[in-house]
């Protein structure tokens, strides 16, 4: 078992809120993490250190066992990293295929040159045919031809989640993917978390404790901008701390 | 003062969003709206608020009818609206956006909106500690917090609120609910709660109402909702 | 040609074009000329025409931009086939309407364009274009030459738009042999005295020493000097004599500007006007003695109604008077070609309000400016008082020979109305 | 199963060939129309260039421009530059316009990339204005009377037979075909998808991969170099680059033009470079007779009211307005 | 002695920079629109005040129906026009763009039945206070009393805005409007009637500016165009949020030019306008007051 991503000592500052403190979190092949605490624990936070947005004051990142900077947003698709917003992040005046086909922005070969030329209807068919995949993948291939705001809700989850995954990422960062959706929805989607475990390795933010639970092997639990607890998801359930944070008496009932 | 709800149909467009829909909310009640996504709800909820206008039937409040004031009238008539998706003015301080809730109040009433704002602040430490902060940097709860705090400032007398428990922790969703539960029956206000976590809402709420491709299929006390296997399955996927 | 009819020439109309700005920033003033000359024409239409046929004049706006005065002038050639162009306004404006209209092609005479660039008088490279005013460079070669004799020890500043009009100045005080104080060469561009103003130039003018400043831009520009230099104490501490080119002078403007209609101004207006130079082709306007005047106010008067008499309306009618005696010269069956040879053979003769000689013979406009000095009540008249004593030259910059002009002027065609042949 | 759509866009092939058929309709049609026609027609396609430099860095890529006029400026005075100092053929020059505003494009993109909204339009704004002073106070750009630029007449034997405008015409309508086809070519490859994500949700486009502030650089420098080219097209029309032919009063109009063709199409460039060359020209002849305060200023008028009206009623331009009452019946 | 004159010069005329800045910032900040237009509505206000000084011969009653004019003409514009375009116009491509274009087609309006009504001439308007520089140490700057009415005005009506912006219900509500109509209707707040507010306010300001302005560039249908290319600058350059930014924005712009145009010469006014807003903007994106950006995720 290999390990991913790891993050280490990571300290972000908010003017004078230290919103990250020496927090650190690691990412094995084939695994999926969860990552929980309170609202404004720092979650987001260290996803966004993790993916470029925000810039830690110190910290190591290391992936696939290398040492690296810190990524800026754009460079992450080459680095097999995909991420969704806590937002949904659509592209609201594009179409459902054109927002998965930006998704696979980097399968494009043609560059400035041939889009002036116009020669790009190979590459075209290409990223359609795998935004078209992507879609049938997350049941929304029917999706394809509407402009992404005029969805519904839930299918604009779906979407958000075949733009991720068509780089086909070895890492995958999901931000509240279940927030807002129904039973239904929620289940389909640990579903699809469990099968993307196949070929990915994902970092989980949720507060649905029940896809939680159901899906993740290891939790971290933040709480003011500290890992407060980590460990086998049954563990850190049962732990008194993260109950008093975080779990209240829904710790019960899971 | 009961919300009557009458023959009410609202259109987007071509799209029906709520089809002849007919309930009371009783005077006093917490009344939970459940129903997939996409079954009308939100719509529900713009409509009463002023926002979006129906098509026919009609919305009696205080025996007044509603559909044809504006929004900023409503609201004068007390009924707050805390729409979904963590509405709040992102360029305005937290506190700001507490004081927006209280602005329409007169001048008399100065001192009671800084109780409220107080009541928030205890209600969510959160907040307190955010009070300076523009709320654009907020975390996605921390904005939701305040989405619920600003509608709370203005002391409702019917509150509607659309899933208010999207994107907190468990702990706060809970808590949430007790403190409604708790406020409703220390100031007698009625609240409409919107939520996909049905089976919360509907554990402090006294009357369920169930709602299903804009159709009202099911008005009834929340508890026999609850215990309705049958019709959990049928609605509510459980 | 034989056979084919003249272009904008029927049986009982010639129609002429004229393309300058009347709308925008630059049309002030400006905008009243082809109305003018329209008014003008109307009372020579009622006065049975020329030769029987009435002038029809198509006034088109081109805002003073280049590709605007393409567009128009195109128009009136192609579109409307107007038989002449007359009093195009601007320099950029009508350089571009030379290169990319047929005016060369097809011989369009293009009578009395409005602007002291000297370059349009050249009849090799443009063989139907006819100045009005005096070049930009005779002018600095007057004033230099005026300066060089009434203020000889004194030092001398300028202040000069800072584009080809104001270079061409530059040129003619070179070629006239003015120098200036040392710091007393200030420019300013065209937009920037109103939104910078010219206090930094103002200032620096004032501690250069220069006894004698001279104001070669537009009348804006002109205002704004004046006003600024109120506020560094000009009539009361500070006591240059300001000396005014013809483009920056225009007496309505000028007072406009200053604030003579505006009651709580016109006190301090008079003050920081009276006592300046400035030089003019024309008569003063104001000058109602003067039989050219008083004929054109009487017909603005009847065929301009509404418009005030100013300045502007005076140069339009008497290019107006000037484009009628043209076209009586070109004979019953006027072609272009006899109205361009016309001009050239007879224009020195014709009447008009001008007191130099129009040297049309080379495309050239009037050749002379005489100086004037407003006096306490915003008048201008002749400096020495009598009648105005005119210099004259010419637009090179090799020589500076200016002289004081032996020409006389010829008098009013009776009732304003032409009958040369 | 799996269907892979055929996108409704026709392809670039396609184009071309529907280029080609335009450019012989115009060009036989030219033989047809009177040369004051020909004339305007010859402006329409400059502006018409000018509009499609708009509508690609403002309708697509979200980057306002208030000064488009000002690369319009760069890439004519370049051009004419190099006829003058360098004596280098006219067709070589249109090439230099293209390449010299782009340059420019993307060196005052690198800056501007960093913008947005009303601080964009503010940076625009004032180099549409410092770009024609600058000109001014340079001395070899000419001054006021700017330099020549002239295209002269159709080469050989030709010269005589075929009429200057029809020349004008001719040259200004290839770069206007060109310049479209190009156009369609970007917004209907990726390269147009990208900046349409970049402009609705930057964080979400670098997420996928996308560059943003190097998008933005990119969609500067190519509409730059369109702004060029609509500026050596507009010098032909004059023979003459100077200061007064940019002037903020033309970026004004030329974004006016992409806002009433519609701002997020390249289909509405035409419409709108019509619209801005036709319709002042037929109110000033509706009024010419008037007196002379209302013929100065009752067209403006009624054009700014006309504007307000087109804005108010359809902001997105005509197509996309009668696209949303067909939807609607 | 030289530069210092410039230096005075600059803040004399950045006074005036600084006053349009604060009208457009006024609109901008609560209604999120740049009125292009507050050149034509500031100068419609300033030839009713010419009308007045005209008639009655009295600075402050032609300036205080300047401002009430402005005021009216202010309302007039939201009530009428604004409101429909930004209604209309919400989709990515045209929210920016389509107000911007309106407000110079309301510009053109303006311009043209100003024409029709008072005439194309530039037209003097009169002084507060005496245009003498001021007497230091016996040597005369370029600084005069009426300079310093305008300087100490336009601090004054910065001041005034600010602290209803900052410290009132009012203010509250405004910048609530300003970016969240929705949430503010549903605080009971009337968002269009406060928009109205807003413009009307803004209005006044423009015509308090015109007045003040006018006596230094005449008063003509489009004398104030430039001058609102230099006032915008102004306003970015200080950050369009900040009414304070604005009055520095101001100052600074107007130093700036004069020392350009002092030592260079006028040609360059305009580029130097420019660099300096690239120069502040390269180093501070939202202006020198200007808040910071939101956090992106
Ligand atoms: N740009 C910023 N400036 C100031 N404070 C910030 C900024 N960004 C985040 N914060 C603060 O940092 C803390 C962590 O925020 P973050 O979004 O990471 O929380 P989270 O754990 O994702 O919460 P949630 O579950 O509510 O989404 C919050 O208290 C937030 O207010
Ligand atoms: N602005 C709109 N334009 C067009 N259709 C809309 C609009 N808003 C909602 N709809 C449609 O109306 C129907 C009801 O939507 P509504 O948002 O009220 O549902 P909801 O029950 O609140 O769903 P959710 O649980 O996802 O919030 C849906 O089919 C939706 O697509
Ligand atoms: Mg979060
Ligand atoms: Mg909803």
């Amino acid at each position: 078992m290999s390990t991913l991503l790891s993050v280490a000592q990571v300290n972000v500052t908010f003017g004078g809120l230290r919103a990250l403190k020496d927090v650190y979190v690691d990412l094995h092949e084939n695994e999926v993490v969860g990552l929980i605490g309170p609202n404004g624990a720092g979650k987001t936070t260290l996803l966004n250190a993790m993916s470029g947005l925000v810039k830690p004051n110190s910290g190591t990142f290391a992936l696939y066992g290398k040492n690296e900077d810190w990524p800026r947003p754009h460079e992450l698709v080459d680095h097999g990293i995909s991420r969704t917003l806590q937002g949904v992040g659509l592209f609201p005046d594009l179409t459902v295929l054109e927002n998965v086909m930006i998704g696979a922005h980097k399968f494009a070969r043609a560059g400035l040159g041939r889009a002036l030329l116009g020669r790009t209807a190979k590459d075209e068919r290409v990223l359609r045919e795998r935004a078209l995949l992507a879609l049938e993948r997350v049941y929304a291939g029917g999706l394809a031809d509407r402009r992404a705001d005029t969805l519904a809700y839930p299918e604009t989850k779906r979407v958000a989640i075949a733009r991720a995954l068509i780089s086909e990422p070895k890492i995958l960062l999901l931000d509240e993917p279940a927030g807002g959706l129904g039973k239904e929805d929620i289940d389909w989607l640990g579903l699809l978390i469990k099968n993307l475990r196949r070929e990915c390795s994902i970092i989980l933010v949720e507060h649905h404790m029940d896809v939680v639970m159901a899906v993740c092997e290891r939790l971290h639990v933040l709480d003011f901008g500290e890992v407060i607890a980590s460990g086998s998801a049954e563990k850190v359930r049962q732990d008194p701390a993260v109950i008093a944070a975080y779990l209240g008496t829904a710790a019960s009932e899971l | 003062m009961t919300l009557r709800v009458r023959g009410l149909t609202i259109d987007h467009g071509a799209i029906r969003a709520i089809s002849n829909a007919t309930f009371n909310v009783p005077r006093g009640s917490i009344t939970a709206i459940i129903g997939a996504n996409g079954a009308g709800k939100s719509t529900l909820l713009r409509t009463i608020s002023g926002l979006k206008r129906a098509t026919t039937g009609s919305i009696l409040w205080d025996e007044i009818s509603l559909e044809h004031l504006q929004t900023e009238q409503i609201v004068r008539r007390g009924i707050i609206h805390v729409p979904e998706g963590r509405s709040v003015v992102t360029e305005l301080t937290v506190h700001e956006n507490l004081m927006l809730g209280g602005v329409w109040r007169l001048r008399a009433q100065k001192e009671d909106v800084a109780a409220a704002i107080e009541e928030v602040y205890q209600l969510f430490p959160r907040l307190n500690e955010r009070k300076k902060q523009r709320a654009d940097t907020l975390s996605g709860g921390e904005r939701q917090m305040l989405a619920i705090g600003r509608g709370l400032i203005a002391r409702p007398q019917l509150l509607l609120l659309d899933e208010p428990s999207l994107g907190l922790a468990p702990l706060v969703v809970e808590q949430i609910f007790h403190t409604l539960s708790e406020l409703q029956g220390k100031t007698g206000m009625t609240i409409l709660l919107v939520e996909q976590n049905a089976m919360s809402a509907l554990r402090i709420a006294s009357q369920g109402i169930v709602l299903d491709q804009g159709r009202v299929v099911i008005a009834d006390n929340a508890r026999a909702i609850m215990n309705d296997t049958a019709l959990r399955h049928a609605y509510l996927g459980y | 040609a034989q056979g084919a009819a003249t272009p904008g020439v029927t049986k009982d109309t010639i129609t002429l074009g004229m393309s300058s700005a009347q709308s925008g920033a630059a049309s002030p003033g400006y905008n009243k000329v082809g109305p003018a000359m329209r008014a003008y024409f109307n009372y020579i239409n009622e006065k049975g025409g020329v030769y029987g046929r009435k002038i029809e004049l198509k006034l088109e706006d081109d805002k003073y931009v280049p590709t605007n005065a393409v567009n128009k002038v195109n128009k009136l050639i192609l579109r409307d086939k107007v038989f002449a162009l007359v009093g195009n306004l601007g320099t950029a404006t009508h350089t571009a309407a030379l290169k990319k209209t047929p005016i060369i092609k097809q011989s369009v005479p293009d009578l009395f364009v409005n602007t002291g660039y000297s370059g349009f008088a050249n009849p090799k490279k443009y063989p139907t274009t006819f100045m009005y005013l005096p070049s930009y460079i005779m002018e600095a070669k007057i004033m230099a030459k005026y300066i060089k004799d009434k203020f000889p020890d004194k030092k001398v500043g300028i202040l000069y738009q800072d584009d080809d009009f104001g270079k061409d100045g530059l040129a003619g005080f070179k070629a006239g042999g003015l120098t200036f104080v040392a710091g007393g060469t200030q420019k300013y561009a065209s937009l920037s005295q109103a939104t910078v103003g010219l206090t930094a130039q103002m200032t620096a003018l004032k501690s250069s020493g220069a006894e004698v400043i001279i104001l070669f831009g537009v009348t804006s520009a002109t205002a704004v000097a004046m006003r600024t230099a109120a506020g560094l104490g000009y009539g009361t501490t500070w006591g240059p004599q300001f000396i005014m080119g013809s483009v920056g002078a225009d007496p309505t403007t000028l007072l406009t500007l200053a604030g003579a209609t505006t009651p709580a101004l016109q006190a301090a207006t008079l003050r920081s006007l009276t006592g300046a130079l400035s030089l003019s082709f024309l008569p003063a306007a104001t000058d109602t003695e003067d039989e050219y005047v008083k004929k054109f106010i009487e017909i603005n008067t009847t065929y301009n109604k509404g418009v005030p008499w100013d300045n502007n309306v005076l140069v339009g009618m008497n290019q107006a008077l000037l484009i009628v005696q043209a076209l009586r010269a070109a004979g019953e069956n006027p072609t272009r070609a006899s109205l361009i040879s016309a001009l050239k053979s007879k224009g020195g003769t014709f009447a008009s309000a001008g007191y130099s000689k129009l040297e049309s013979a080379n495309n050239v406009g009037y050749t002379g400016y005489w100086v004037g000095r407003y006096n306490s009540t915003g008048v201008i008249a002749p400096v020495d008082g009598g009648k105005p004593v005119v210099y004259t030259t010419d637009s090179s910059t090799a020589n500076g020979d200016v002289a004081v002009s032996t020409f006389t002027r010829p008098a009013m065609p009776a009732d304003g109305v032409p009958t040369n042949k | 199963m799996l269907v892979v759509r055929s996108s409704h866009k026709p392809s670039a092939t396609k184009r071309t060939i529907l280029a080609l058929i335009v450019g012989i309709i115009l060009f036989v049609g030219s033989n047809f129309i009177d040369e004051y026609r020909i004339f305007q027609g010859a402006q329409v396609a400059a502006y018409l260039v000018g509009i499609v430099s708009i509508v690609l860095l403002t309708g697509y890529s979200g980057q306002i421009t208030l000064g488009q006029g000002a690369f319009m400026a760069v890439g004519s005075y370049s051009a004419a530059l190099a006829v003058q100092e360098f004596g280098l053929p006219i067709w070589i020059t249109f090439f230099i316009a293209v390449l010299a505003a782009a340059l420019f494009g993307a060196i005052i993109g690198i800056s501007a990339g960093r913008l947005s909204g009303p601080y964009l339009a503010g940076a625009t704004l004032a180099f549409a204005v410092g770009i024609p002073a600058l000109a001014n106070a340079i001395p070899i750009l000419g001054g006021e009377q700017g330099l020549s630029f002239d295209i002269g007449y159709a080469p050989g034997k030709y010269a005589d037979t075929v009429s200057p405008y029809k020349w004008l015409f001719w040259i200004c309508a290839l770069c206007a075909i060109i310049a479209v086809v190009i156009a369609v070519n970007i917004t209907s490859s990726g390269l147009g998808r990208q900046w349409r994500a970049v402009r609705a949700h930057e964080t979400a486009a670098a997420l996928c991969g996308i560059n943003p502030a190097r998008s933005k650089v990119m969609a500067f420098t190519v509409s730059s170099g369109f702004a060029g080219l609509a500026g050596v097209s507009f010098s032909a029309t004059v023979g003459l680059v100077s200061p007064s032919g940019f002037t903020l009063a033309l970026s004004f109009l030329l974004l006016t033009g992409a806002i009433l063709g519609g701002i997020s199409h390249i289909s509405g460039a035409l419409g709108g470079a019509i619209i801005v060359v036709i319709i002042p020209t037929v109110f000033e002849s509706w009024t010419e007779e008037a007196s002379l305060g209302v013929a100065t200023y009752l067209p403006g008028i009624i054009v700014s009211a006309l504007l307000l009206l087109s804005i108010a009623l359809a902001p997105e331009g005509p197509s996309e307005a009668l696209h949303k009452l067909r939807r609607k019946h | 002695m030289n530069l210092i004159n410039t230096l005075i010069a600059g803040v004399s005329i950045g006074a005036i920079y600084s006053l349009i800045a604060f009208a457009l910032i006024l609109v901008w900040r609560s209604t999120r629109v740049v009125n292009f237009a507050q050149a034509g509505q500031a100068a419609f206000s300033t030839y009713v005040g010419l009308s007045f000084e005209k008639a009655f011969n009295n600075f402050w009653l032609a300036l205080l129906a300047a401002i009430i004019a402005g005021v009216l003409v202010g309302a007039f514009v939201e009530v009428v026009i604004v409101r429909f375009i930004v209604k209309r116009a919400t989709s990515a491509a045209t929210v920016t763009v389509a107000p911007v274009i309106a407000m110079l087609g309301l510009l053109g309006i303006f311009q043209g039945v100003m024409g029709l009504i008072w005439g194309g001439e530039y037209q003097a308007y009169p002084t507060a206070f005496s245009r003498d520089g001021l007497t230091i140490n016996g040597s005369q700057i370029p600084f005069s009393q009426n300079d310093l009415f305008v300087l100490l005005t336009v601090v004054a009506a910065m001041s005034v805005a600010a602290l209803i912006f900052q410290k009132t219900s009012l203010g509250l509500a405004m910048r609530a409007a300003a970016f969240a109509p929705e949430v503010t209707r549903l605080s009971g707040i009337r968002v269009s009637r406060i928009r109205t507010l807003g413009w009307a306010f803004a209005g006044g300001a423009g015509g308090l500016a015109g007045v003040l302005v006018a006596p230094t560039t005449f008063i003509a249908p489009n004398s104030f165009d430039l001058l609102l290319v230099f006032g915008f600058t102004a306003a970015v350059i200080g950050g369009l949020d900040s009414l304070i930014g604005g009055v520095l924005g101001g100052l600074a712009l107007g130093i700036g030019l004069s020392v350009v145009t002092g030592y260079l010469g006028g040609s360059y006014t305009f580029m130097t306008a420019f660099v300096l807003l690239i120069v502040v903007l390269l180093i501070r994106p939202q202006g020198i007051l200007g808040a910071r950006g939101a956090r992106r995720a």
